[in-house]
């Protein structure tokens, strides 16, 4: 059987070269590098190194650059540590209503801590009015926190309009970007944001790092707190071999960006014809054309997620899918729901993700077995009966 | 998925009994698609047995091996006996089911309870 | 030149079965757990394994195991989470003067919250006495953290005991053992503590892995917030390969832990022995007996840390050292000036341990070097010329 | 130590001007044990220069090589110019010293400045 992954959102092979880099750090050069002697040399200019990989991924300065364990971590100490070293300044905190759950979830603790959110609304492709936002602006926001892209949509933020209305009423601005960074260009500097996330798993990384970007300046107090790594703001023995991991990846996807994009397009957009052409009643979620190059999201009418999923999976074909029965929270993606998805719909989208080992040779297959699946669960759908029911009514 | 059992996943793969009955003797609808499963049974009935059953399920693979499971422990049973299944017994019958598909798609044996409910109001109102 | 390494506590190799145990999760079996689909299913099972082993090895419940990127990260979920989730019983916790940074730190920002926190002494040997945590526990007490062994001098505190002083009272009681597990016995069970933070590099494990042992029953607040991994204490997708790592790690060390211990100790004692009978004007630091097997903390009169460190470094030897010179923050150790070790001689502290390439024959080399290396920084030293002079006159 | 220059390692790791002189003109003591870093200078003054120099130190790699190139820049200087040499410039013939090591560790000059003041004041006093 053949298998096809499309759900490299979820998780993607470490790059060949990137494990290759990290390989030697487990076990050979496996030196502390806080270490006042030799065997923290090599440790040490390895963390430097990546350190100013990633930094040049994302047009930063080198000591901005702190490492940190995942993208979820990043956004916790970006928009956490900065509320609670900031607090005196103002308590009100603005974000979109698309955000990953590792910013909305620790808004709702800031919440009980007595701050307050403002989630801007997105319209029906996700995007976040600049207009909204300078409304949303009071004189005690200290902090706006919105992403790049979203990465069940693939919609791209007006990052750089945002950044702008914030920086008029003097507002920190900070953007999830892990699911931008390694597939659009992004720089720091160009966009003004004054902390960004990534996160490296996102660009053939390993699982387990992340970075956060914080402009020289900008005050934010540690989650895990100790010894004085990444300058105060990480405590912890680094993590060298994954540091060196993020750093290489990030190296190759600085490289390759353009090519990358290019060919995950490719592929994306072809199959979005063939599966558009091939079975009816689809619908397209998420924006036409401001979406990051890897990413489609489509609903099938009249069929849950899960069923549909767990079919192609059967048929050796990955993918996810925004409904209730395959989050780990049970409740159906909140950024279709955002977006004015109905409830249906949302059931039935499916988050197709382009990959390393996608061929355009393929598409005719996944096309195939999703219109298989796609009409057997409509066979067995109350809803599509219905449907059918009705427009023989009305014909 | 890797945590339904081979049972369920071979009633997902294969389902039972699917589809609508014309003119059935009783009808029953549980869930919506915003909670994300949805299940319709319709029976036939005779002598007070279950002669026929069919049902139309949008679900998960849970809501779809739960609609066939209750679809065959029902055929043949008298309509006192189908309305003793539950749907813990169902589950037990897939040999178990994930603790969080217990609640919002284990409504197999409401669904045809509703039918067989169905049935017997129209009965009712007839005699 | 012979390359010997005495520092294992800053770091060691990861053991060569758990490398290979990780490898293939990162280009080959790279799926994420959380996937509905058949890429989940194989690291899914990885976590859970690794779940059991660490589990296994400290005798706990594998559903009590959250796998956290550290020590440090373990330390900070456990003091902060538990101080979060329970401030309204009360804001009075108790530790130790010896406790990493990673307990003392984040104390230090929980005063600032309106915690108070009472910080036990120890007597010349590093030992807490139960009878000073009797003391110390108030009405308003809801944690106590002590550390079950200190990295540095290797002191072990008598868990036990001061978890049955923290009962009596009904305080919830946390270990830092990152300096412990993987070298003596280590049960939750037996020592009754409700949490406990441990560190899989300090095994032989990955750098970046640990966790946290979290009874059933105890609340704590995530600092992760996001997706529901880890039963919604640590959000982030799962770092399958280094968790993998950790259980193969934590899974051979419950194997091997005797024989490990047993080998180390024959090399410290070995290793004190003969230095001790070479080199004059030496102390030993931390208790003589109750220590972890592995460890060797001395201090050699009348000369500074970092010197002898370079020194040995440059003969082929790393070791630490507890002088202010040689730490991030420059301070001399704390843990030394904790039990009273005059600051000449805290600046003068050289932490050895044993790890799995240290031979007995190497011995009469170490204490060569070690007696050269002192010899001729003492011959250079104020206080060394001072003494002699003294010793002189009173001759 | 990887962050010290090639320059600090040499003297490091060969301190030139070790010892304490016998019967000096001028001594000078800077630092103390618990902030880890002690110098104990001793000259021979000539013609107002500085004849002979030596040092004792307790102190970390960057302290041991400060102390060591103090006692070459000083050594045959005329008094004046010897006390004009900075810590910076110190710091700089070494080519520099890691960030953290400037204040505590840099105090080389100052061992020396005191020396010669001693010197000075024996001298004042005897004139
Ligand atoms: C935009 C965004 N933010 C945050 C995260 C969280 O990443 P992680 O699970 O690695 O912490 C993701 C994960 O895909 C993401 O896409
Ligand atoms: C007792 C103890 N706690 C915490 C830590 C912190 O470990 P990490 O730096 O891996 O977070 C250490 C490190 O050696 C330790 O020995």
């Amino acid at each position: 059987m053949k298998k096809i992954n499309l759900d490299y959102t979820a998780a993607a092979p470490v790059d060949k070269e990137v494990l290759e880099k990290m390989i030697p750090f487990f076990s050979e050069y496996y030196g502390n590098p806080s270490s006042g002697h030799s065997l923290g040399e090599i440790p040490r200019k390895a963390l430097q190194e990546a350190r100013e990989n990633v930094a040049g991924l994302i047009g930063a300065d080198p000591a901005a650059i702190i490492f940190t364990a995942s993208a979820s971590e990043a956004n916790n100490l970006a928009v956490k540590g900065f509320a609670k070293a900031n607090m005196k300044k103002g308590k009100h905190i603005v974000t979109s209503s698309v955000e990953h759950f590792s910013i909305l979830n620790q808004l709702k603790t800031l919440k009980k801590e007595g701050f307050s959110v403002t989630e801007l609304p997105v319209d029906n492709y996700g995007l976040v009015n600049p207009a909204d936002l300078a409304e949303a602006i009071t004189d005690q926001t200290i902090l706006v926190s919105i992403q790049a892209a979203n990465p069940e949509i693939g919609t791209i933020q007006p990052i750089k309009e945002l950044v702008a209305v914030a920086k008029e009423r003097d507002v920190v601005f900070h953007t999830d970007a892990a699911a931008a960074v390694g597939w659009i260009p992004i720089d720091v500097q160009k966009l003004g944001v004054d902390m960004l996330s990534l996160a490296g798993d996102q660009f053939y990384g390993p699982k387990g790092s992340g970075a956060l970007f914080v402009k020289r300046g900008v005050r934010v107090m540690p989650l895990i707190e100790g010894g004085i790594q990444e300058k105060g703001l990480r405590a912890g023995t680094e993590n060298v071999a994954l540091v060196a991991g993020l750093g290489e990846a990030a190296r190759i996807a600085a490289e390759q960006l353009e090519e990358r994009a290019e060919k995950a397009a490719a592929f994306r957009d072809r199959l979005k014809e063939s599966l558009f052409n091939s079975i009816p009643h689809l619908q397209l979620n998420g924006h036409p054309e401001k979406r990051v190059p890897r990413n489609l999201n489509i609903s099938v009418s009249f069929v849950e997620g899960e069923a549909l999923l767990m079919r192609l999976d059967m048929a050796g074909i990955n993918v996810s899918s925004g409904s209730s029965c395959t989050s780990q929270a049970l409740k159906s993606s909140h950024v279709l729901t955002a977006l004015g998805v109905p409830p249906e719909l949302a059931q039935g989208s499916l988050q197709l993700t382009a990959g390393p080992d996608n061929k355009i040779e393929d598409i005719p297959y996944i096309t195939e077995q999703l219109a298989d699946v796609a009409s057997i669960l409509r066979n067995m759908s109350p809803l599509y009966h219905q449907y059918m029911k009705e427009a023989k009514q009305n014909a | 998925m890797p945590e339904y059992s081979d049972k369920v996943m071979e009633h997902f793969t294969k389902p039972r009994n699917i589809g609508e009955l014309e003119n059935p003797d009783g009808m029953g609808e549980v869930g919506n698609p915003v909670c994300g499963d949805m299940m319709k049974f319709t029976i036939k009935v005779k002598d007070d047995r279950i002669e026929d059953v069919k049902y139309l399920t949008f679900g998960c693979g849970a809501a779809i091996a739960v609609s066939s499971m209750v679809s065959e422990m029902a055929k043949g049973k008298t309509l006192d006996e189908a309305m003793k299944i539950t749907n813990k017994q169902v589950a037990e019958e897939l040999n178990g089911l994930p603790g969080n598909k217990m609640h919002c798609s284990n409504l197999g044996a409401d669904a045809l309870h509703k039918a067989i409910e169905d049935y017997r109001a129209k009965v009712n109102a007839d005699s």
